[in-house]
Parts: C-alpha cells; structure tokens; sequence
C-alpha cells in the first residue's frame, strides 16, 4: 500500500527504530517505510518545497525550526486523524510538544558526564564543581556552541538558574575564559565526547546524555549527572507537499504508541516525552532518561525561543550572535 | 670547351636513374610539391624566407645548408606541424595549408628520431600501417621486410631505449619509409651511421625511390651523399635556397661564393679580368700569373673571383707551361687521398687534394712546387 | 591519401577551426558551467540576500574573527602544502628508484590510507597521538617522560593529520613528473661535475617543477575547504573557515550568511592563488613556455625575448636561501643524500602506514566503541557488515559512483587539460583557476544550491546525478594532475605519429596517453576516491533509496563511532592490497615500456 | 719497399702533433687510463666483451665502429653511469670503480646531446663552472670564448628547444670542453654538422687537445674525421676491440678483413700464394693474374687475402706490364672523385676512386679498361 519516507538517524538509532518500529510497522500495514539517514533537514525541506518537489513524508526538526519553516514549508498535522494508542499518548503531554507543525517525539538531554574510575571518591554534581578544578582536577570537555555552554557558565558563577534567560553574553563568556585552560576540546558532534573520555582524553564532560548512557549501560566507566542538565525536544513535522501524507499520519500514530516507543528504549535509550512511556519502560534504563521525572526535577528546561530570537546585533539571532562570541574567546 | 662539359652532364644523370623514371611505379606515385613565397618567423627571426620551390613528382631533392640555415624548419612546414607565416604549399597542385597532418600521407625521420619509447621497434616500424588499418598479416611482412633492409632484424623486439644510436636512426627510416608514402621526409637520416652502413642505406633509399617514385625530400650535411643520391640539391643559406639545380652543376658551376665553398672544398682566387673570348675569360693574379677560366654569361666587371677545386689542382716537381711555383705549407694523410696546402709566391694559398698514390711522398712542409690547372677546371663565379 | 581528402575551400574555414585545441575545454566548461556555475550564481545570489545587499559581507568583515580565521586557514592550508612538498618528494624519488616488489610496497604503503574514510583515519590519530596512546605509552616505558605530553588538539596534531590526509596528492603529482624525466640529463649533469644535491636542484628540481606546483596547488587548494580533520584533531585555536561554514550550514536562520562566507573565502582564496601564481610564475604548470615548448608552437610575435625562462621573485629567493642550505648539507658524507631521501621516504612511510594498522586492530575489536588497543576480539563487527544487506549495496553504490564519476573527471578533466597546455588561447591562468576553483567552494555550500538544481533535473538519487556531482570536484584534480603530466611529453614524437597518418585522438591514445600514463593514472586513481569518498555532497544528493558508503559510514559516525567503520576500512584496503597484486603483472609491463 | 713505407708513416704524425707533445699544456694534464678486461652484459647480450685498453695521459683516442659495436656502452663506463660487470678501470693509475661521476671530473658530449631544457644556451654551457664555483667573472668570460669557438654568440640567450639540430650538438660539446677537463668524452660530437663546420670545429677541438692537453675519447663513424683526428684507433666490432693503432697503419696495414673493409673503401682479392720473398709475397689470382704484395709477417698458407684501396688502382686505356683487362659495371660522379666499378675478366669485381680531373670523362659502362696496381700497394691481410 504504498511508502512513506521518513528521516533517520541511522547509527544503532536507527538499527533499533527499524527493528522495533518500522518492520513491524510494515508487516501490519503493507506500507513501505523508506528511511533517509540526515542529521540535518531545515534547509533540505525549504529547497525541496521552494523547488515543489517535496520528497520526505517525516522529519525531525530543533524546536526553533517548527516556528522558523511553519509557514513556508510545514504542513499541518491533522491530529484528528491519528490512532487511538497515539490520541492516549498525545493526552498525557504538555501542549507545548503537540503543535499544529510539529510532534515532539523525542526528549534529548545534555548533561555532566564524568570518568568513574576518575573520581571514585568524591563526584562532580553541579556546573561549579565543573569549574572547580582543584576540587576535581582533570581534564574537561565541552561543546564549542554557545548554548548550554553559556547557561552552565553563568550557573558555575552562580546565577540561579530561574535568572538564566536572558542570557548575560559577557559574564558567561568570562567565566568560560576561566575554564578554557582546562578543556583539552571543544567537540561538535554527539560522539565525540563520550569518545574523549573513554579514550582519556577528557575525564570530566558536557555531553549528550543519550550517546554517554548507551556506553554506560554497556559497561564503560561513565557516569552521568543530571543535576543542572539541559532538556530539550526534537519535533517530528510533515513539510508541505508531502507525497505520503496520509501514511505519514499511520506511521506517526504507530511510534506515538506508548508500549512501543517503550519497546525502542530497551534497544536505544532515546526517549518519547510522555508519561506513559516512562512507566512502561524498563527503570535501569528510564533511570538515564531525560524525561525521567528525577532527572527532569534537577535540569533545567532549555530555551529554544531564547536561542532563536534575534540579538539586536544586525540580523543575527541570540545563537548566531553567541557562537560568534564564544568562537572569538576559544580562538585566542 | 662548353660543349664537353654539358655532354658530360648529360652523362652523369646515372642510368638508374633514368630507368626509374620510365618504369612505372608498382606503389603511390611521388606527389609533385610547390612552395610559393613561404616565410616562417620566430619572432623577429626569419628562419624561412620567402621560400620558392618546384618539385617534380618522384623527385629526390636534397636540402643542403650550413647548421641553423632553415632546412629542419622548411619539412615542418611540409609535414605540417607549424603553419607558414605567408606564402603557400602545394601538393599535386593542391593547397595543403588545412590538410593536417595525419591525412597528407607523407612519411618522416626526424634528426632527433622522435621513436615511440612505449613501443619496441616493430611496433614503432608497424606504427603507420596499423595507422592506415592494413591488415595484419601484410604489415606483419613489410615490418619484417623493412626491417632487413636497415639491418635491424635482431632487434625486432627490443625497445627504442634498448637501442644504440644510429640503430635508433635505423627504426625512424624504417618507420618512415615501410608505408613507400608519396612524399618521404628526411632530416638528416643517415647522421649517425658509419660509412659502410650508411652507404648500404643509401642504396636502399635509393631503390625505394626508384622503384616506388616516392617524392623524397632529403637533408643532409654530406656533400657526397647530396651529390651521389640527388636529383637536385637545394642549398639553402639563412632562411634562404640560393641554388637549386643538378649535383654536378652545384659542384661544377655554382653560382655564388656561399655554394662554392659550401659545397666541397674550394679555392676561390680573386684575379683581374684581361681577356674575354665569349664565356671564357682570360684573367691575372695579383701576383701577376695568367690564366683562363670559363664563365656562364661572361663577365663585366673587370675582376672577378674563380674558383678551383683541390682536386683539379696538379702537382709538378718541374715547372710545365702554366704552372705557378708555390710552397708547401701543411701535408695531410686523410686516409685515400692528401691534403696538402700551399703558398703561391704572391701570397695566395690553395689547398690541393690528390689521391694517395703509392710511391708519392707526402711533401714536406717548406717543400717548393709547381702547381698548375687548366682552363675547364676554373669556374668564375658570377 | 586521394585528391578528396583535400577538402573544398569553404569547408576549411570551419574545418581549422574545429581543430583549434582550445576547442578541448568546451565539454569541461559546458559540464561547469552548469553543475557549478549555476549554483554558484545562486550562492552569489543569496549571499545577497540580506536586507541589503551588502548585509552579510558587512557581518563577515567587521567580525574580526572571519579574518582571522582566513588568514589562519591559508596558513594552515600553505603550511601543509610545504610539509607535503617537503616530505612528499623524497618519497616520489624514492617511488622512482626503486624497482620491483619494494617499489610496489611503497606505492602502496602511499596510496593504501587514501581508501580509508577520513573519519576514521582521522580517529587513529587521535588514538596514536591521545594520553593513553601507543606513543604517549612507549615514551613512559622509555623513562623520557613521566606525566603523558599533550599530542592532540593542537596545532601541530592539525598539520600532521592533514599533512597525512593529503601527501599521497602530492607523492603522486610529483612521480607523475619524475617518471618522464629523461635520465640522459641527469647524467649529462653528473658529467658535468654536479653532485648529486646539484643534480637535484638544478637539474630534477626546476625540471619537475611541475608537478610540485600543480601537487602544491592541490593540496593548498584542497586545504582551505578541510574541517574534519581540524575539527577532531584541532584544538579551540585551530578553527578553519570551512569549519565556521558548516556551523552556519546547521542552523536554518544561516542561510544568506553562510553563503557570503562562502563567497568570500572562494573570491579571497581566487585572489590569493592568483597573485601567487603570478608572482611564482605558477603557469608553468599549465604551460608558461618554459618546458616542452617544441618548435610546433608558433610563437606570438612578442614572446621572443620573453621565452628565455624567468627567474620568478620565488626562485631567486629560493635560489639564494635554498642553494646554501643544500651546499651545507652537501657537506656532509656523501652517503647522506642517499640516507637521507631513505630516511625521510621511510618516515612518511611509517606515518602513513601506522594509522592503517590502528585501524586495522581495532576492526577485530569486542567493543562497541573505537578504542585502542581493544578490550577484547572478536569478529562480531564484520558479522555485522556482512550480513546487513545495506552495506554491501552502498558498497556496489559507491563502486559504481564512483567508477562513474572517475570517467567522467577523467574525460572532461584530461581533455581540458589538454586544451589548456596546447592551445594558444589568453587568459590561461584565469581559465585554470576556474577550473580549479570548485575545489574551493566547500561541499555543503556547493550541495545546498545543488540540490535545487538536481531537484528541478530529476537527477536526485541518481547514479549519474551523484557521479556528475562528484565530478565537480574531481575535475580540477585531473586538469591539474594531466596538464603538469603534458608538460612533460615531447612533442616531436606527438608530430611523429601525426606525419604517421595518426589522427589527433589517434595520436593521444598511442603516444600522448603512454607518455602522461603516470600522470593519468594519478589522476583517475584520484578522481575514483575523490567520489568513493565524498560524503558531504551525497549527504544532499543521493536519496533514501540509493546510499552510499561514506553515508553508511557517516550515519553511525553521527550517533556512535563503532568498529564497523574499521572493518570498512580494513576490507577496502584488503582490495585494494588484493588489487595490486593482481594488476601487477600489468604494471610491470606498463614500466618496462 | 717496406723501408720506404716505414719512413712515410714516421712523417705522416703531423707537425702540429709533434709540437702538442712538447708544449707542456697550461692547464689540466690529460690523465692516463686504463681499461683491463672490462665487460658489460644487458641480459644475455655482451656489449662490452673483455675490453683492454691503455690510454697514455694526452693521447687522442678515437674509437671507431659500426653501429651497436659497444662504443656508447664503452664511454658510459668510463663516465660511471654504469658499472662494468666485470675488469676494472683505472686513470691515472688508479681505480675509479668507487669515484662518483661528478668527482671523475670528466667532459662529456652525449649522443642525444642531452642539453638542460629548462636553461639557456649561456646557461647549458656555464653549468660545469657553476658546479666547480668558479667565480662569476671567469665563467662568463669562458662562456663566451667558448661559445664564440662553437660559433654560437648570437644564440646564447635562447633555450635548446629553440636552436637547430647541429646548434644544439655545437652547445653540447662547448659544455663538454669549456672547463678543460682532464679527459673529455665525446660521442659522435660533429654528427649533425656539415662539412665546413665540421673542419672549423675539429680543428677547434685539436688546438684544445693540444694547448691543453686533456685526453680525448672520440668517437665517430666518420673515418677521415678518425683519420686525421685521432694519435691511435680503436677500432670496434661486436663489443671487442678488433685493432688499435695509428691512423695510416689501420688505414693501410689493417689486421683482418673487417677491419680493412670498416676503415675506408677496399677492394679484398682472395688468391694463391705461388712466392715469397720475406715480407714481400708473390700471387695469383683465380684467373691467372699474378701480382706481389707486402704482408707484416709472411703468411705460412698458401691463400691469402689481399687488401688493395680504390684508390691505388690506376686506369690504363692500353695495357700496361702489370695491369689487367676489365669491364666498367658502374661509374658515379662524387664531386672531387670518380667511383667507378669493373669487373676483370675472372669475375673479380673492383672499386676504383679516382680523382675528377678535367678532361677525363667518366668512363661509358661497358667500356673495356685496364687496371693495374703495384706491390706496394697491395696488402696480405693476416
Ligand atoms: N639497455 C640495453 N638493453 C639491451 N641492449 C642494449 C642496451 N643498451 C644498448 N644495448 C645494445 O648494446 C649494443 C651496443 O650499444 P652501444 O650504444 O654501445 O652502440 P654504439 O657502438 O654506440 O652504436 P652507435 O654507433 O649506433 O651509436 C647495441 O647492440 C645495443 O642494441
Ligand atoms: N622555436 C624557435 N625559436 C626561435 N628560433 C628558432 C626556433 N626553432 C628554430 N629556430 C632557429 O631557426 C633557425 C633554423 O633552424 P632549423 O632547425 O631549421 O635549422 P637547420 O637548417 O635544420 O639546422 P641543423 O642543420 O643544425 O639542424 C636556427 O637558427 C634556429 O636557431
Ligand atoms: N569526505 C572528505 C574526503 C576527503 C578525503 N579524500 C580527499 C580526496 C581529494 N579531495
Ligand atoms: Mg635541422
Ligand atoms: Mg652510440
């Protein structure tokens, strides 16, 4: 009956999305799910839509971009149409993660990841510790974006952490002036990080929570700290055009099935934010979760519409005008 | 006098030669080829300039000129490779100036080989049949068939690098005449070969063009090989030909200084003109000796320079009538002949070259002499 | 030969035309001109974009960190460039030297790290290099250190890992022109009292010149648009404009910005390449006159004087500073020159061969993450390779990806190579920076406009479509890699086969192709992996339906780096291994002729 | 007879080499060289088989042979760019095995030429000085001496790929020479010269040879450049040297067939011997004509083969005591000289030179002459 061609992470993600997800989903329904390994789609979709060729059913997107593509290239989700299992599912998320452009489907956390074979006796559990380096001396890690980086800055120099937003650029650019002696690297992709630690490049981390969880549920000596963590969401959208919308809507309605999405976490520890989820998850490994409600009542919730509002400096926005900042810092 | 030298040019055309123009060729016929008015710069340096020449289908013309006189640059232009400045060429009648190069058909040796150094020698030699698609087992014959004929049979396999030098040259004739093109171009063909193997090539080149009447444009730095084996030879002196006609006439009566001492070796005595007598003229030394000397249209200056090939010079221990005494100055042994230099009494040297007769001494130097010619052996230079 | 092959008059007209060289860079330019030029009119375009025209290259100039980290970028990228030159040549005389089984070991030990992703050449490294690395390890077991150095993140791990990223381009630049150098001058030189250092510099260095300069280019070139390498081995100080590029590529309120950086590192890096080769007299590459100029080509009126060789600004300098060096150096035992091109020829060799074996280790690994040396073995990661169907269809995608865009970069590259040594047309540099210039522009600029393109062509996910894609950046490899070749071939034995009756192409395939044979198989060898390996242009173009294998790879890259990526690259380099041995005899025949 | 021959030959070293010996040179003294049983094999194939040869410091050697008879191979060895198989080498008394090319310090002239592309004329030439750091000042004024000699001043500039051929060999030799080297190698230097610049330059590189005194290894397949050039001739065949010795004795008392037909035209007369007389023998030929001829040691068998040169014979139009009847075969014109062919009567076929002297015609073929020679101008070949 038909595809619908769905974005992908690919990886061991995606090993789990196509075993749990998308072979029973083709079993059942007769349509074919075609997957497209892409981090990245926001440009994607604005030229495939510019140039009227819309080629994907189903993406991911960052929270920002719901708002920045909506009008020109997303279309609407017609919620009505969606499964029972995944009307029950949507019911016990916040209004927040279902909008008329986009479904969060995923809770993603960047936290404190640390060596455990480094610090055995005493560990790291804030954003001062971090920057504490005679308590915990060793090597860090960090992202080189200004998000995360600059809210952990200004917690570290003790900003509460309700006062964060809007951000005080110099005052976190100074404190991070204080721990960039101690970063042994600056990373860009997700991968890196628990990489640098497991190869001792690092021992202390700013990380993604899900890559460093899957290690440690593996057996590496990692730990994660949620205390002062980010969360954040990744919406899944249907851009205008779609050639499959209507099976985009059946595949959307089978990954908003509670047991299911449950399912995936036992293979790949990323979450669905709701509730019900949660409880029919696994608890040694919802224990790494973003969205696990222990974790979710120490981190804080990022600010997407911070980042993305503009900056008052030309065009740029908060992000744009932040990366600028901190790359001028890191390059001295 | 006049009569016997031109019955004796008439004679010297060989009779091989003459046979091969009645006897119809079994391959290509030579292609007749004319050069009008053709200049070839290198920037400011006119290498060929203004550049007329008629050639006779079948013809063997040699290019003859001292080193950097145009002759290399003049077959580029017949082959192609750089496009005349002004003037046109010719071939049966027909412009060539937008024939390129692989479809004129001509066949080349180049003074610097130019072989194929991926190839062995039969494919360098096969290159042009496989190029004209013939049929392998026929190339296959001429390979074998040319490469006897150069003498190169053993190296059939070998590759250029494997080669000596003047085997190399060897593979570029073979190569340039195993097609028996219509026009043949040779730059200095037979350069690096000794004397016993480059006269056996001759005789080959030379049946080649008898039998097959290829056109053959030939160069050559060898007076004798321009003379035993051309039809005409073409002197060529600066970017210019300044005579073009028969051996014997380019040795016998040339028409300049250049050719005369271009073109073997030459005294070439400078006298007062004393006496006309229709083409033969009367003249005298400075040092006061007279002599006669014959001209092509006589003469109207009342000096003029003429010349006396070493060989026609005689040797006297005693005066005899029209001898001048003179003294040796060098004797050389070269092999079959002597090369003895000497001294008139007024101060002219002449150089003098006679066969190494068994029993006559090398003279001394400082030895007195007489030496003397005639008249049929005096050519006055116009 | 008739009377009919004299053609008409009129028809000659058209006819000599038509055989103007020049006419040889049609296709490439036409190919160009739409694969490149377009989207490139379209990155001008929206880097205009801004409320003014003007907005985002306001943004970019009064930053001071895009300056700086230009100017950086071009250090880093020139400084590489040197390394390679530096360590580059020894390894191609030694290439040349040798004969037999040890000459193929060490073109292979080469040529062997260009098939492994860069990805994980990268990582091995960062393994080599890292606190707990093998080096960090046998210096303490040494007793020189105590506290393991800093080896990564930093300057110096940056310019070795794009040093050994990009010195096969150079070792194979150079070989392709020390291969045709004629040996009757090197011993003419030797005859004349020059010692070996003298032979070298003033004979096989000016005369191979060449292919430094079009290697030099290359890798200069290829330098400026790196961020991987930099990214994963540099440290904070280190950033390159690509990389400032593919932040901006990332966010989707970039678009107009990340173009006008685009366009400015394309424009200053044109600029820069531009004077260099003006004032270093770079066109020897592509034919300045100075080598190979056979009496064929009708010299301009003007030239005259001017042909006699130039002495650039560059090489007096060089000859000043470089000439003393060598003498000093000269005064050592004679054995040394020897020694030393064996010496740095085995060092390079080293760098590049223990990265491979790292790799190599760590596909046998139990882990599910890289690590060195492995807890533990097993051969659980190349279960997992071959029994997933996905992979070995991305495998067959790529072979066929590639094989296909290496024609086509050979095809259009070589022929314009050809264009640009042998016609007389202006405006050579220009021409040959044009060509070159889509190695400038970085990928995920080139494939954002691209794919509007290929969108609007129905050539997204295409096997063409991809394999023209990848041309665009194989192109200039081959045109620079050929025209240094063509230098070298003596045109008398082009006019040889010509007077022959060997048409034009005739004439390429029998004499022209043997002579640059080495140059060529560079350039198809690299124009292959340029494509096999491209990632970020397939990122945009290929489709869910036909993956290739640097996006298998990258797929895993981006959530988990795990041992598949080293049993990729072990199987690619068994091939390739495999490969040799049985193209062997081939080659062996191709070098004796 | 044989007293007369030797006085001849005692004359026959020309003033000019006696005077070379005792001007002590000024610069370099030539070195001595050795060669002992050198042999060098490409694969099967023995280029150089066994080689000896004793150079005397000064001496001017030329090696002479045809084509791939190992006279490249033979200077490549001495040069170092090859190593023999076997023998050694020694100059000046000692070995050179482990003495690197550019230490030899030695001149070479290469076949190819071999100039540097990428340099100048002035530049080609002033390279061995740069080598040797000469100041800057020396240099060029050596350059241009040098290249004034080579009659190349006004192309100093220009680079080898825009000279002509001979230009480029004239660029070759004036960087072989210009430093004077010690021994300077020269492989077929005046190929591609024609005649007149051929003698200039010669003659240019004997004043070299004898102010200087460098040892010169010449090669040429030119044999009266061979002749007159050289102190003694080696002469090559099939990579072994067949005869060494000075010009007139290869010329005239050559050592074996081959080497009597290489050096020089010949006429090789197989007969019988019916007298001796010492050195003097006495013949017959298969048709009954009996003549003497000198031989070096007798001979003990009663055939023999006997050299005598074309231009020994002399034409008769009536029979003289000693000569024989013949047929003309063939006669050519070469300029300065007659070739003409006959056969005698028992079917020996002759060549005969003679000079082209007015007056003479060149004799109708089939005419009927009579040619005679006499003992001293006939050898016996060992
Ligand atoms: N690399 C090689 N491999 C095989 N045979 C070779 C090689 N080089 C030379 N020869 C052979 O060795 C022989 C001697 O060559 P050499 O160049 O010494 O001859 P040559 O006397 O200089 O001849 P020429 O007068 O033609 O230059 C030739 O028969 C040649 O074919
Ligand atoms: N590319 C060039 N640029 C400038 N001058 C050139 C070029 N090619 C040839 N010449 C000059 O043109 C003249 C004629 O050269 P060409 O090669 O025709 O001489 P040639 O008669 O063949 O001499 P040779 O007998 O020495 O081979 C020479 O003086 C040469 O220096
Ligand atoms: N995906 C980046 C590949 C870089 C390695 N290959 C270089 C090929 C030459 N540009
Ligand atoms: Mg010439
Ligand atoms: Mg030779």
């Amino acid at each position: 009956e038909g595809e619908v061609v769905m974005q992908d992470p690919g990886g061991a993600y995606g090993d789990a999305l196509r075993e749990v997800m998308y072979d029973p989903f083709e079993k059942e329904t007769g349509i074919d799910v075609v997957t497209v390994q892409e981090a990245r789609s926001g440009p994607r979709i604005k030229a495939q839509v510019d140039a009227g060729k819309t080629e994907w059913d189903l993406t991911f997107i960052f929270d920002q971009e719901t708002k920045l593509l909506g009008d020109c290239c997303l279309a609407d989700i017609d919620y009505s149409k969606l499964s029972d299992e995944a009307q029950k599912t949507l019911a016990t998320m916040p209004d927040n993660l279902k909008r008329p452009k986009g479904v969060a489907l995923q809770v993603i956390g960047v936290g404190m990841v640390y060596n455990t074979d480094v610090y055995s006796d005493q560990q790291p559990q804030s954003w001062a510790d971090f920057w504490d380096v005679e308590k915990f001396p060793g090597k860090r890690c960090m992202p080189a974006w200004p998000r995360f980086v600059m809210e952990a800055a200004l917690m570290a120099d003790g900003v509460p952490k309700e006062q964060i937003y809007p951000i005080d650029m110099d005052r976190a650019l100074k404190k991070i002036a204080e721990i960039k002696p101690h970063v042994s690297k600056w990373w860009t992709t997700s991968a890196q990080a628990p990489q640098l630690l497991l190869d001792g490049e690092a021992d202390l981390c700013m990380s993604y929570t899900g890559s460093s969880s899957i290690l440690a549920l593996e057996g590496a000596p990692l730990e994660v700290e949620w205390n002062q963590g980010f969360v954040y969401y990744d919406f899944f959208s249907i851009p205008k055009g779609a050639p499959n919308y209507d099976n985009a809507l059946k595949l959307l309605s089978w990954r908003l099935d509670a047991p299911r999405a449950a399912e995936l976490t036992s293979v790949y520890p990323v979450a669905l934010p709701s509730p019900l989820v949660y409880e029919a998850a696994d608890p040694e490994i919802s224990k790494y979760w973003a969205n696990n409600p222990e974790n979710l009542a120490k981190a804080i919730e990022w600010s997407p519409d911070y980042w993305g509002a503009a900056s008052g400096h030309g065009t740029t926005t908060n992000e744009e005008y932040g990366q600028e900042q901190l790359n001028a810092l890191l390059a001295q | 006098m006049a009569q016997t030298l031109a019955r004796r040019e008439l004679r010297l055309e060989s009779p091989d030669m003459q046979a091969a123009r009645a006897i119809p060729s079994q391959g290509a016929i030579g292609a007749g080829i004319t050069i009008r008015n053709v200049v070839k710069n290198y920037g400011a340096f006119v290498a060929a300039d203004r550049i007329s020449l008629d050639i006779e289908p079948g013809e063997f013309i040699t290019l003859l000129g001292p080193s950097g006189s145009g002759k290399t640059t003049l077959l580029n232009l017949l082959a192609g490779f750089q496009a005349p400045d002004a003037g046109e060429i010719l071939v049966d009648g027909a412009p060539i100036q937008n024939v390129p190069t692989h479809r004129r058909g001509f066949g080349m040796v180049f003074q610097s080989y130019a072989l194929f150094p991926n190839m062995t020698v039969a494919q360098n030699v096969a290159f042009p049949m496989r190029m004209a698609k013939m049929d392998r087992a026929t190339s296959d014959r001429r390979v074998a068939e040319t490469l006897e004929m150069m003498r190169l049979s053993d190296h059939a396999g070998k590759l250029p690098s494997q080669m000596s030098g003047g085997q190399q040259q060897r593979v570029a004739i073979a190569r340039a005449i195993v097609m028996r093109p219509r026009v043949v171009l040779m730059d200095e063909p037979l350069s690096a070969l000794d004397r016993r193997l480059r006269e056996s090539i001759q005789i080959e080149i030379r049946e080649l063009h008898q039998t097959i009447g290829s056109t053959i444009l030939f160069v050559t730095h060898d007076q004798s090989e321009a003379l035993t084996m051309s039809d005409r030879i073409a002197v060529m002196d600066a970017g210019h030909i300044v005579q073009i006609a028969r051996p014997a006439e380019i040795y016998r009566r040339p028409q300049s200084r250049f050719v005369a001492s271009f073109v073997g070796e030459s005294n070439l005595i400078d006298a007062q003109v004393v006496g006309r007598d229709g083409r033969v003229l009367t003249l005298r030394t400075p040092g006061g000796q007279v002599f006669e000397a014959q001209s092509r249209h006589g003469v109207q200056d009342d000096r003029a320079t003429v010349l006396v090939r070493p060989e026609r010079i005689t040797l006297h221990d005693a005066p005899v009538p029209g001898s001048m005494p003179a003294t040796v100055t060098s004797a050389l042994f070269l092999g079959e002949v002597l090369r003895i230099e000497v001294v008139l009494d007024d101060g002219q040297t002449l150089l003098i070259r006679c066969p190494d007769i068994a029993g006559r001494d090398l003279p001394a130097v400082g030895a007195r002499l007489n030496v003397g010619w005639g008249a049929a052996d005096s050519w006055v230079l116009s | 030969m008739t009377q009919a092959s004299l053609a008409p008059a009129a028809r000659e007209g058209l006819a000599q035309r038509l055989k103007n060289p020049a006419l040889l860079l049609v296709p490439a330019v036409l190919f160009l001109a739409l694969f490149y030029l377009i989207p490139l009119i379209d990155l001008f375009r929206v880097s205009m974009s801004g409320p003014t025209w003007s907005t985002h290259f306001e943004r970019v100039f009064s930053v001071p960190l895009y300056w700086e980290s230009l100017l950086r970028t071009m250090q880093i990228a020139f400084t590489v460039a040197c390394l390679c030159a530096l360590l580059g040549y020894p390894t191609a005389l030694l290439i040349h030297r040798t004969r037999g089984i040890v000459q193929v070991l060490i073109a292979t030990a080469v040529i062997l790290p260009y098939f492994i992703a860069i990805l994980i050449r990268t990582y091995a490294w960062m393994v080599l290099l890292g606190r707990n690395g093998p080096i960090n390890k046998l210096l303490q077991a040494l007793g020189l250190i105590d506290t393991p150095l800093a080896l990564l993140f930093n300057r110096g791990s940056v310019l070795l890992g794009m040093t050994a990223v990009l010195l096969p381009l150079m070792v194979l630049s150079i070989y392709a022109s020390v291969a045709r150098l004629d040996q009757g001058l090197t011993r003419a030189a030797l005859a004349s009292g020059a010692g070996p250092l003298a032979v070298f510099w003033r004979v096989l260095l000016p005369l191979t010149l060449p292919g430094i300069g079009a290697g030099f280019l290359l890798v200069f070139v290829a330098g400026l648009g790196f961020f991987i390498t930099p990214t994963l081995l540099g440290g904070p100080g280190d950033q390159m404009f690509a990389m400032h590029i593919t932040q901006q590529a990332d966010s989707i309120t970039g678009e107009g910005f990340l173009q006008a950086l685009a366009v400015v590192l394309l424009v200053i890096t044109l600029v820069v390449v531009g004077l260099a080769g003006r004032i270093m007299g770079f066109q020897f590459i592509w034919g300045g006159g100075k080598l190979g100029d056979a009496p064929a080509k009708p010299a301009a009126g003007k030239a005259a004087r001017s042909r006699a060789p130039r002495r650039g600004l560059a090489m007096v300098l060089a000859d000043m500073l470089g000439w003393p060096l060598l003498r000093l150096l000269g005064r050592l035992p004679a054995g040394w020159g020897r020694a030393t091109v064996w010496i740095m020829g085995a060092c390079v060799i080293v760098t590049v061969i223990v990265p491979i074996f790292v790799v190599m280790v760590i596909s046998f690994s139990k882990a599910s993450y890289l690590t060195f040396p492995p807890p533990d073995w097993s051969l659980r990661w190349y279960e997992k390779f071959f029994s997933d169907s996905n992979w070995m269809t991305a495998f067959w995608n790529s072979l066929g990806i590639a094989s296909l865009s290496a024609v086509i970069s050979v095809s259009l590259g070589a022929t314009a190579a050809m264009g640009i040594v042998r016609s007389n047309i202006r405006h050579k540099s220009a021409l040959m920076l044009l060509l070159v210039s889509p190695m400038i522009v970085p990928p995920v600029v080139l494939g954002l406009s691209l794919y509007a393109l290929f969108l609007k062509l129905g050539l997204v996910g295409t096997y063409l479509g991809l394999a023209a894609a990848h041309a665009i950046g194989g192109i200039p490899i081959v045109v620079v890699i050929v025209a240094a070749s063509l230098q070298a071939v003596d045109q008398r034995l082009e006019q040889g086969a010509a007077v022959h009756g060997a048409s034009p192409l005739t004439v390429f395939r029998t004499v022209t192709l043997p002579a640059i044979a080495p140059g060529l198989a560079a350039a198809v060898f690299f124009a292959f992996l340029h494509s096999f390996d491209e990632l970020v242009l397939s990122l945009f173009l290929s489709s869910p339906r036909m993956k290739t294998l640097p996006l298998m790879l990258w797929a895993d890259i981006n959530y988990q780096l795990n041992p598949v990526l080293a049993v990729v690259s072990t199987l690619e380099v068994l091939l390739v291994v495999g490969g040799i041995i049985l193209a062997r005899p081939v080659l062996a025949r191709g070098r004796a002729a």
